[in-house]
């Protein structure tokens, strides 16, 4: 299945791009995608690992499920206020 | 209320909305660009925010806090965009029936905003450059 | 800066004088007329003060949180005479560069000035009569 | 000497006016004060037990000698904010 990860901030400035689609096999993980999302972006490889992953809008665990409807976000340490 | 917005903040809308007759202390915190930051120079801030997901979060915030604190009104608004010096990035409006109400909810929602809500902060240098900001260090608001 | 006012409180003025660029964080404390306590319905307040002391002891208490935390601005003002439903009686501004001195000073100004300054509350209620407010009771503002 | 002790609030309501001059021996004290205060205005004898006394607009204990020019005041516990 494919997924559309987006990508913000420095996140999105690394990779060049707002948001980038990954193939992944049927019923893979948060932590799949995470990986998948490197090899797609080495230029990601060290925000991947302290950034977290939210799907469908809210905030996910690598142990998360995905399907191929879902809305994938990395989401880099925040910073706001 | 939530709200984003690319606009300078309105904070007396704020307050006349948390100005009701329930309520007897109104507390409003600002976050606002502050220019020197360790001896160096901040020229302004601007802020990006995965927008849905944020408003989402902020709504999570106020419904936590209402089921905390005994609160009249909540009004949570982020500015996204370049925010100069001096002016708020963040407005938070609490009014309550009695004033440790509005003084704690107001405190914990912006330290709960800083720590969950996808919003991020780019610091723009007076002597050029530009750097996306690095949670847990002291960053050109108030932290 | 203090103030003591028998007109409403401008508290737009009071925020865009916190508003410094060495400042990171503002927060601004509004005592409003509240219009239930207990059940009673109160229709305003009146404020009587010893004006030449209460200017005094304001400007003592600023000191001392300006000895406490480190802020940027600080503006408390005190409003006499008659106050309406939802108007703010009194005003405490407080700007710091971080959050955590406009929130502890804040909270702080208001506790000592219900404590010490010389100024005093008469509730008038809906239903007719006047009383001056005991302290340590409730009253039809924040406590 | 003779002293005035501004009333306000209650204290001005029960005695029914904004000061009250007081006879007072010389090196008399506030102790002393807040006696003749309730001898002059009987209305106030509760109230007076309650209130703080300030002279020269600081707050004062009952040993604190008073002088012929002083600005005594009688202050009800205070409410506002």
């Amino acid at each position: 299945m494919k997924l559309t990860v987006k990508l913000f901030a420095a996140a999105r400035e690394l990779a060049g791009c707002g948001e980038i689609g990954i193939e992944l096999p049927t019923g893979a993980t948060v932590g799949e995608l995470r990986a998948g999302l490197v090899v797609a972006a080495p230029s990601l490889a060290a925000l991947a690992q302290s950034s977290m992953v939210a799907v469908n809008e809210e905030y996910a665990i690598d142990a998360t499920l995905l399907r191929e409807s879902d809305v994938a976000a990395l989401i880099p340490p925040v910073s706001g206020g | 209320m939530i709200q984003l917005t690319d606009n300078p903040i309105d904070a007396p809308a704020l307050l006349q909305s948390a100005q009701q007759p329930e309520a007897g202390a109104v507390v409003l915190f600002l976050g606002i660009t502050r220019q020197f930051t360790k001896g160096r120079e901040t020229a302004s801030l601007s802020y990006e925010a995965y927008r849905e997901m944020a408003v989402k979060e902020l709504e999570r915030l106020e419904q936590q806090a209402r089921e905390r604190w005994l609160l009249v009104d909540c009004s949570i608004v982020h500015r996204l965009g370049e925010v100069p010096l001096a002016e708020a990035s963040v407005a938070i409006a609490v009014s309550s029936p009695h004033r440790a109400d509005a003084f704690e909810a107001g405190r914990w929602l912006i330290d709960a905003l800083k720590e969950s809500v996808p919003i991020w902060k780019q610091e723009h240098w007076a002597d050029g450059g530009a750097d996306w900001v690095h949670p847990n260090g002291r960053d050109a608001t108030h932290e």
